[in-house]
């Protein structure tokens, strides 16, 4: 077992277990790592974005190329500081116009391409989709149970009629679907959580105890 | 029926206690697990091994210390895929926080590969080798704006050097000249990357996602707008396999070490739910 | 005559068909060259693309391997004329095709292989816009009941009949995430049940904008009821913006209070596994709903009943008949139709015949 | 006038960010990356430091009134001030005005991200393992035909990814990658469309003016 003398890995070890010790109860040590964690990532993005951004794409340019247009952008920028202000706080209305409105716009036809109009390409029924699998005739019937689950599914959200007759049948089949679709979440989420343990068990064990091989 | 109600009162850390233990002790005594490499990994694999000479592989690194016990082994096996086959790297990130894991992965991965470096030829120089080109807000920029000149976004690289003076940039303009861009992401990033810069630039995309979020993504893995996809930690062990077999490049796998205990922990968890099933029907029974 | 029959002995056959054109949808400097395989395809390493301005001298622009039966030539400047040749090589043997027609490259205004994606974009804002106005003029929108409401009214009798407080948990997210809204409104329903048979609402909080608001709601809803006593700020209050500090605060209450019915409908995170599960040892009637799809497996597990993504939009837009709302579930309804008919159509489309249907979504 | 500036504002923006999808006009693909470049990637830093204002206003009252656990919020603020000037005056990697190194203990802020940042985002999502297994225990039933069907296709899938799942038969992590491919594709790509169509809708009566929440969020 040879331990590390590192000073910074002591560090690093002593916050895991302060976060580790909510486990047992809430306590200072929790309450301290957790206001630390907040102080020290608000430190470090204060750093890049004006060493990022900031300076070398808003300031700079401004003096080695002459780029005067800037001038104009870094004040309508600054305008978001208006919001502490509250006789002027509807200024920041404008900053958040500009950047919230082409973010908006740019995300329809994105969405309609992207989540709708390839969505719908994928599940066509037709001898190209049913290629797709390569795993020859059973290709076929896949694409169709594809096929089936996307519509019932679809209909288990369909809200301008009740759930009889037709619908009924076709949302319960959706339901089952959606079952299988969250088993497979809940399996692969159970596996990310313990990933992320594991990770941390790795370094405590490893790299400060070096009780790993 | 006592048996059951004892079972069913016992105190919240006694089960942390029994989870820790269960994932310790497979890291203390480790069994060397074969990994079977699956289709969503092999065909990631396949789209970095075919990226031709004259171009690079963008790597996007958008995960943060939360999820980056699952995403870091992702990032280190491809970057020793791609210096291995001496594809050329660019790495960024559409937000602040990963930048420093971008850093610590790419330094990781370059002081194996100089380590065992003789001549300049076979080692890793930032510049020549790879960028990093670091941050610039929003991501609807980066996004829409590499595909008419990745220089206009990042003109300065993350260390302040000219993006458009280093040799690794040479002749890359925008996403004609990107073999694939892999997104690792604990987010929806990969998605933008998707409905954003493919859309527009017909850009190829990867994925390296956090277990969570995957059964989301397949949905574009099955149309084929994602090239490839490493899910979840033992994503990262199935790459890990193709590195270490197909290239022979050495190095800790830290994804692979952690089956066993992914083991031990899944089978304890399905056990847990089993007993409290069990003695949830008994009592509904009554 | 003669001339090429020599040619042909000692050269490779030349592919054919040359034709060079503007490439279409761009912004201008490219044209596209096409040309039909050379016979010998197999003997060949691949083909050489020659330009040239004046029709005489030729300079090699790009080479496509074997098979490869079109080129991109980025690198023109608009408004130029340009001859083009293509010549199948292999190491030694070189065939020349006949030269091109001239074309010049230029740029579009619009790309028209999208217009499929405008012109669902804009059916699709018509739809929208058409029950928006539709609304707004008071016409009565049918939307059926959502199972999960029955849910919560079942939990609130069961509440009331065992004389125990109703805890109400709105979650994490702040007023620009949709599933806090959509709460808020489920909340104002609850409030006024709850009101009715003067059961305690408890409302504990983590955003403090998303707390404001939820006590004016209610509020709101017990003087609609005709009971404004009833309010009590001790039970609707902020705990604190720490996600797993707010997840603990709430197992408190529910080991201290022991409300008989939890509602945690709102936007959550991981913390959501704490709260159901302590939830779940009280022996409490346990109702979530949100649109946070990866904490759904948890709730459909954990609790009695699960309100499902859309779903609590739909039953925020049924309690609330708020115009806005009605028009979206309306609006997104007419639009899954429309998907359902596009998969069809295409389906029949693409069983029955060659077209190439999947082109269509690209 | 407060209302109709950005909201015309945002019809225009919103309009600007649809055209680059269809056209490549160079002058529109000019217009356009000066919308990007010199406009939005300059304003858009400062709403990030705007959040950090709130941020830090929020501890300063705390503090002020002796709310529950202020003694913390002197803790957020001393290791923002610290970690900001070591970052912006030591440099991204050192090598700035501040020394960030003493003989060999080096301090600048990527080794301060490393080993501060580092251990407690990634511990304080290594709790959840924790939460889920006590969950796992105490909470996750088969109360319903749907539960049920959901426990038994996850422990299909626990099983399916692990080595040991390869061990018992290697049909079952084909098996698992079927279930992904087919009906987890289906139910989550029925779910998508729903999404999708209500972030389209939303989206386009952000930029109609009709949705105006985001105006009332600043008051």
């Amino acid at each position: 077992m040879n331990m590390s003398f590192d000073f910074w890995i002591w560090v690093s070890a002593f916050l895991t277990l302060c976060v580790f010790s909510f486990l047992y109860k809430d306590n200072p040590f929790y309450k301290f790592a957790e206001h630390l964690f907040v102080g020290a990532s608000n430190g470090y993005l204060v750093t890049i974005i004006w060493h990022g951004s900031l300076w070398p794409q808003g300031i700079r340019p401004i003096f080695t190329e002459g780029n005067w247009w800037l001038i104009i952008a870094l004040i309508i920028g600054m305008l978001y500081f208006t919001r502490f202000f509250p006789r002027t706080s509807w200024l920041v209305r404008i900053p958040i116009a500009i950047v919230m409105g082409y973010g908006t716009g740019a995300a329809i036809p994105a969405t309609i391409q992207a989540d709708i109009m390839r969505q719908i390409q994928g599940t066509v029924l037709t001898p190209q989709n049913f290629a797709r699998w390569n795993a020859g005739s059973s290709g076929v019937i896949w694409t169709i149970l594809l096929f089936i689950g996307v519509a019932c599914t679809l209909s288990y959200f369909y809200f301008s009629r009740e759930h009889k007759g037709v619908l009924g049948v076709t949302s319960r089949i959706g339901v089952v679907f959606i079952m299988i679709g969250f088993g497979a979440a809940f399996g692969y989420t159970v596996m990310a959580r313990i990933s992320l343990l594991i990770g941390r068990l790795q370094f405590l064990l490893g790299d400060w105890l070096g009780v790993l091989q | 029926m006592k048996a059951f109600e004892y079972l069913s009162k016992i105190d919240r850390r006694i089960i942390y206690l029994v989870i820790g233990v269960v994932v310790i002790l497979p890291l203390i005594f480790p069994t060397v697990e074969r990994v079977r490499v699956m289709a969503p990994a092999q065909s990631l694999f396949n789209a970095v091994d075919s990226i031709p000479e004259d171009m690079v592989l963008m790597i996007d690194f958008d995960y943060d210390p939360q999820t980056m016990p699952e995403n870091e082994p992702m990032a280190v096996a491809l970057l020793r895929h791609a210096f291995k086959r001496r594809i050329k790297v660019a790495a960024l990130s559409l937000y602040v926080q990963p930048l420093a894991l971008a850093l610590k992965a790419l330094d990781q991965v370059t002081e194996e590969f100089n380590a065992r470096a003789q001549t300049s030829a076979d080692s890793i120089i930032y510049g020549r080798d790879y960028v990093l080109l670091g941050w610039q807000p929003p991501p609807i920029v980066p996004l829409l704006e590499m595909g008419i000149s990745i220089s206009n976004v990042y003109s300065t690289d993350y260390y302040g050097y000219r993006t458009d003076s280093l040799p690794v940039m040479q002749g890359i303009e925008n996403f004609n000249d990107v073999g694939i861009l892999v997104s690792i992401s604990g987010g929806n990033a990969p998605l933008w990357w998707v409905g954003y810069s493919q859309v527009l630039y017909g850009v190829a995309v990867g994925a390296g996602l956090t277990a969570v979020s995957a059964s989301d993504f397949y949905i574009y893995y099955q149309t084929g707008q994602f090239s490839g996809l490493m899910v979840g930690m033992k994503g990262a062990a199935e790459y890990e396999e193709l590195v270490e077999s197909k290239l022979q490049v050495p190095g800790e796998r830290k994804a692979s070490e952690a089956m066993p205990s992914l083991t031990a922990a899944h089978l304890a968890i399905m056990v847990f739910i089993i007993i409290g099933n069990i003695g949830y029907m008994m009592r509904r029974r009554i | 005559m003669f001339a090429t029959f020599l040619i042909t002995i000692f050269a490779l056959a030349p592919p054919t068909d040359v034709r060079a054109y503007d490439r279409p949808d761009d912004g201008g400097g490219a044209i596209t060259i096409q040309w039909q395989l050379s016979p010998d395809d197999e003997l060949v390493d691949g083909y050489e693309i020659y330009r040239s301005e004046n029709g005489i001298d030729f300079a090699m622009v790009g080479f496509m391997g074997r098979g490869r039966t079109q080129y991109n030539d980025e690198s023109t400047e608009d408004g130029k004329e340009y001859i083009y040749k293509v010549a199948s090589v292999s190491d030694t043997l070189e065939g020349y095709s006949e030269a091109s027609l001239p074309a010049m490259s230029s740029p579009q205004w619009f790309v028209t292989q999208r217009i499929y994606l405008l012109f669902a974009m804009l059916v699709f804002s018509g739809i929208i816009l058409y029950y928006i106005y539709v609304v707004r003029r008071g016409k009565e929108l049918y939307i059926r009941k959502i199972a999960g409401l029955e849910a919560v009214d079942d939990a609130i009798g069961r509440a009331t009949e065992m004389g125990k407080p109703v805890l109400y948990v709105i979650g994490i997210g702040t007023m620009s995430n949709i599933a806090s809204i959509a709460s808020l409104n489920i909340l104002a329903e609850v409030a006024k049940k709850t009101g009715q048979y003067e059961t305690p609402l408890i409302v504990p909080h983590a955003d403090p904008i998303v707390y404001t608001v939820a006590r004016e709601v209610v509020k709101e809803s017990y003087t609609s009821i005709g009971r404004p006593d009833l309010f009590d700020p001790d039970k609707v209050f902020f705990v604190t913006q720490s996600q797993f500090a707010y997840a603990a605060a709430i197992d408190g209450i529910m080991l201290r209070d022991r409300p008989a019915a939890n509602f945690l409908i709102g936007w959550f995170r991981a913390e959501s596994l704490i709260i159901a599960e302590t939830g779940t040892m009280t022996g409490a009637i346990q109702i979530a709903g949100t649109d946070a799809v990866s904490q759904l497996p948890f709730f459909v597990t954990a609790c009695d009943y699960t309100i499902i993504g859309e779903e609590l939009y739909a039953a925020s837009a049924y309690i609330s008949r708020e115009p806005m709302l009605l028009s979206a579930i309306k609006g997104e309804d007419i639009g899954k139709i429309v998907i359902f008919a596009a998969l069809g159509l295409a389906s029949i489309i693409g069983l029955l015949t060659r077209f190439p249907i999947l082109g269509l979504f690209d | 006038m407060k209302k109709r500036i950005p909201l015309l504002l945002v019809l225009i923006f919103g309009i600007a960010g649809i055209i680059p999808y269809y056209s490549q006009y160079p002058l529109v693909q000019n217009v356009q990356s000066f919308i990007r470049n010199d406009m939005i990637r300059i304003i858009a830093a400062f709403a990030l430091v705007l959040g950090l204002g709130s941020l830090l206003k929020v501890h300063f009252d705390k503090i002020r009134r002796h709310r529950e656990n202020w003694e913390y919020s002197w803790v957020l603020i001393l290791s923002f001030v610290v970690t900001a000037i070591i970052g912006l005056f030591g440099g991204r990697t050192g090598g700035g005005m501040l020394p960030t190194s003493i003989g060999s203990f080096v301090f600048n802020i990527q080794v301060i991200y490393e080993n501060v940042n580092v251990p407690l985002g990634s511990t304080m999502f290594a709790l959840l393992a924790f939460f889920m297994a006590s969950a796992a225990y105490r909470a996750f039933r088969a109360r319903s035909l749907d539960s049920t069907l959901l426990l038994v296709t996850a422990f299909i899938v626990m099983l399916g990814v692990l080595p040991l799942g390869n061990r018992i038969s290697h049909h079952l992590p084909s098996f698992v990658q079927w279930i992904m491919d087919i009906p987890n594709v289906a139910s989550k790509r029925g779910i998508g469309f729903g999404i999708a169509l209500g972030s389209v809708a939303t989206a386009l009566k952000i930029l109609l003016g009709i949705e105006q929440k985001w105006l009332g969020g600043t008051r």
